[in-house]
């Protein structure tokens, strides 16, 4: 395992307490129980987002934190959800008086910790709301099964509640929003290469020098297929086929573009995935009126893919616009 | 041999578990890194480690049960952190104001924690989860037998149910997200279940 | 090689288009000669910045043209320096009148490729001046030597000149602010792998488990030396001692503290190394003042970390805080 | 068997030049890959391949030398591009007006190419650059003898030269950059220089 790291139990600490030293004016660190706030929380009369999962997966959700976006994120040990202690002191941290949205990624164990957290929120008088993010098509959805994974249509959730949260928008009709992200945003992924969770030393799976791992998720489990290497184009269709034809995206359709990095694939690998993928939305009559091209939902460093497709509304698209101050995402401000 | 769960009997039970999960830590995250994302020997060695931290000397069962449950809901995180806190919370509140469970009292008591479970995790039997060694575990007990009989046969059950996880397909839980790549790999979870039932039966017998 | 590509000699046209797909508003892309020209250029009045160098470095330089910071890069071939006639063309198209200063990291071919434009340019009448950056203490200077290569105060200066330029500072000024960057600012770096030319097909060096090359460039090229895999906080301390005994740095001095990834290694880790970095400026009684963490200046999909140290003055400080606008360093814009 | 450089020789040289990098392109990058960054034989495969492509009929030397200077500097990049440019635009000025050169004129033009590079690239022998190649096959250069001897007697001199960079601690170009462990290898640049006057023996023998 080559790693820039101490020591596998250290990582978490270690990276948020750099994470707070890099970005004194914008976000403020609490341990035990870890948990990320903007720097001034809470924000009287705003509704606040608290989001959080496994860490492992920067800049998400730490690095969007901020102005214009989340007001707490709660990192959890590499690949694990945090848990309902964290969740809770988040909640009350930044809670302003207009209550909390949990924007949730759909894993049992996220939802379950974040559940739990809600329930003793709303114990302390507190009124909570969640969403829970559930875009990747790679998996097939049943109401017999754990559904959908929650992946690159988080941080597009994320910018977008944040803007509508900033501009005053109430708990109610920020969960609405946040549910028509969600309904309206599909994502696939793939990998070149496995990844090492720390204190496991070695990687959950291993590919041959012509394999990619198909349908992946966020947490370096194996996907739903192995396949052999292809050039990105073919890539690019294959991650698109699926997510077009699942929402479905239809011709005229406005769509934003993200095309993500797992971690360490580099960004001109991602602007070549970029123009196939901007080249099939255009085939396919669709209208890209928004872009995000790089390492925003990462799987450690893992290389590979995944492309994320918002169907926009005006709405939406003006809280994409609107100025956004995080470590990691910022503009207009 | 004990007749009864007391306070020291179920002390001792964590003491063996952690010991175990401390062991097969190794184990049991490569079980989950098959099928899952590989975390799950450290996120119960993280939890269990802080449960003998925290344990001290309860007063009654209900006490111990609940800061087992609220220590794994504090420090495992994931899935199996809220399940198996739930567990031992759902435990507590069945043994409030029991100072000891014999083999009478003992199957309401797992079936509550069990049903905590799958309150939580809407797992039913077959989808390849913990609760595949918890509720033959629950069916294999035996009120009228001798505690450590019934005891040792809940464990051998829900160890019979862990070993049955291996075709399954996972329904719940990441492994699902596999299809039918989750088939030829136990579930990490009911592998963990059957230690820790494991464990209870040797602290006992 | 595992690389989303489609074919090697097309790595660089092909992340071009989907960089100018990807950020239609910001950049503009011409092509035959290959250049990347913010959108509102030429700026009328205002003294043009332009830099370049090979592919394989994303986001440098393409990536920070727009308002604030460059006017115009040159991307050459993978880590080969761009042709006279690109630079040529790119000067001429963003020159707004009051001149055009070439930001060049000192790599012999870099030097010499813009230096012949340079020359073109200036027969045609333009007014063109140039600093090379050289602050890699991984090399020993020499009057005899190539001396020090360019490497992550490039991004600085380019940042900080952005910042003048766009306030109104004339060549000469802007010269002169830029050498004092040069002067001002220390980088050294290290990999944990080697990276691989798309057509090379495999790595220039390769590393074993417990070993990490010392020294490196930006270039794939092996470094000073060969040594054992460290802990994050030792590679700090290797990467800082240098640098700090090098300018030197001075109990008082206020800094830039730059962490760098080579484009394999992910945030969680570079902020491992910020964490430590910024806790041995701070012993060594610096004032962080400002910070920046992430891949900005990479190898391809090398793995491994570069740190930068400049010295501010109160100058540089508004430079560096001024509105930027480019697809990958943006704020108050 | 030519006794004087024309238009037509000239022209075969720059084919058996291209023929010689095209074939040995991944040789050099290999060189370039140990000490520098892997690129050289790509950058002058791409560069004399245009050459190719432009050259057309030139009406003399001067025009022929000019136009693979300018089509070398607008395709290759890299350290060797300007430095390979300068050497065929200073033998452009150096050829101007003749149509032919004989064993009498060619070691003026040559001199005046390798001091184009020079001049540029203000590297002195010993330096591990191509000019440890360029300069031998100067001065290996003999006024007097038979054009093919004399251009034989330069391209051995010049892979003598190239030879000899084996040792040598580079101090310019990006081998310089790796100090005393650019020792061992030969340096690209040398070596395609050498491949070059080869060609031009060839051409003329
Ligand atoms: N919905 C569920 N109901 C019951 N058990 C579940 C459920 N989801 C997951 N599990 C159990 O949790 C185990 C995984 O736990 P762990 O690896 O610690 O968490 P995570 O999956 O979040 O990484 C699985 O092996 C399975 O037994
Ligand atoms: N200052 C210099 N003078 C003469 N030759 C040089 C100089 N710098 C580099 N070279 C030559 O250029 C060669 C490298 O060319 P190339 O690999 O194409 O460019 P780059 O080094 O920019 O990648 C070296 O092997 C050396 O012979
Ligand atoms: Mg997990
Ligand atoms: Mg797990
Ligand atoms: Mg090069
Ligand atoms: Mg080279």
């Amino acid at each position: 395992m080559k790693k820039l790291i101490n020591a596998p139990d250290k990582v978490v600490d270690e990276a948020l307490a750099g994470m707070a030293a890099a970005h004194p004016g914008l976000i403020t660190l609490h341990t035990e129980p870890n948990f990320i706030v903007r720097a001034d929380a809470p924000v009287r009369g705003k509704v606040a987002l608290v989001s959080g999962g496994g860490s492992g997966h920067e800049p998400m959700h730490g690095g969007f934190v901020g102005r214009g976006m989340l007001d707490a994120a709660c990192p959890g040990a590499v690949f694990t959800s945090p848990t309902p202690d964290q969740v809770l002191a988040a909640t009350k941290a930044v809670d302003g008086g207009a209550g909390v949205l949990h924007i949730v990624k759909n894993y049992t164990g996220d939802v379950l910790n974040f559940e739990m957290a809600a329930d003793l929120a709303k114990e302390e008088g507190l009124d909570v709301g969640a969403v829970v993010i559930d875009d990747d098509v790679a998996v097939q959805d049943s109401l017999y099964t754990a559904g959908r994974r929650g992946v690159g249509g988080t941080v597009l959730a994320e910018k977008i509640c944040g803007g509508a949260a900033e501009a005053g928008a109430d708990l109610a009709s920020l969960a609405a929003l946040c549910a028509e992200v969600k309904a309206s945003v599909r994502s696939m992924g793939l990998a070149l290469t496995a990844c090492t969770v720390p204190h496991i030393g070695k990687p959950n799976f291993a590919l041959g020098e012509d394999e990619m791992e198909f349908g992946i998720g966020i947490h370096g489990e194996p996907g739903r297929k192995r396949v052999t290497l292809e050039p990105a184009d073919r890539v690019a269709e294959m991650l698109m086929a699926p997510i077009l034809a699942d929402l479905p995206f239809k011709p005229g359709d406005r769509v934003l573009l993200f095309v993500n990095g797992m971690g360490g694939t580099p960004l001109i690998e991602l602007y070549i995935v970029f123009r196939a993928a901007h080249e099939i939305a255009r085939r396919h009559g669709l209208t890209v009126a928004r872009s995000l091209v790089g390492n925003y939902i990462t799987s450690l460093e893992m290389a590979g893919t995944s492309i994320t497709l918002l169907r926009l509304t005006d709405a939406m698209i003006a809280h994409w616009d609107a100025p956004v101050l995080t470590p990691s995402l910022r503009w207009g401000a | 041999m004990a007749d009864a769960l007391d306070v020291a009997v179920l002390t001792e039970w964590l003491k063996r578990a952690a010991a175990t999960i401390n062991a097969r830590q190794a184990y049991l995250s490569e079980l989950d890194a098959a099928i899952g994302d590989g975390d799950h020997g450290a996120n119960l060695a993280r939890g269990f480690n802080a449960v003998i931290a925290k344990l001290g000397t309860p007063a009654d069962p209900a006490i111990l049960f609940k800061t087992v449950g609220m220590t794994l809901i504090g420090t495992v995180g994931g899935a199996s952190g809220p399940l198996y806190g739930s567990f031992f919370l759902e435990m507590a509140k069945a043994v409030q104001g029991s100072a000891a469970l014999d083999a009478a009292a003992w199957p309401r008591v797992l079936a509550a924690g069990v049903a905590g479970v799958v309150a939580r995790g809407k797992a039913e039997p077959g989808d390849k989860t913990m609760v595949d060694a918890l509720a033959p575990a629950v069916a294999a007990l035996n009120a009228a037998a001798p505690l450590a009989d019934t005891l040792a046969a809940s464990a051998a059950a829900a160890r019979q149910g862990a070993e049955a996880t291996v075709p399954m397909i996972a329904r719940k839980g990441r492994a699902s997200y596999l299809g039918e790549r989750s088939a030829g790999h136990p579930d990490p979870g009911a592998t963990s279940s059957a230690m820790l039932l494991a464990a209870l039966a040797e602290a006992a017998g």
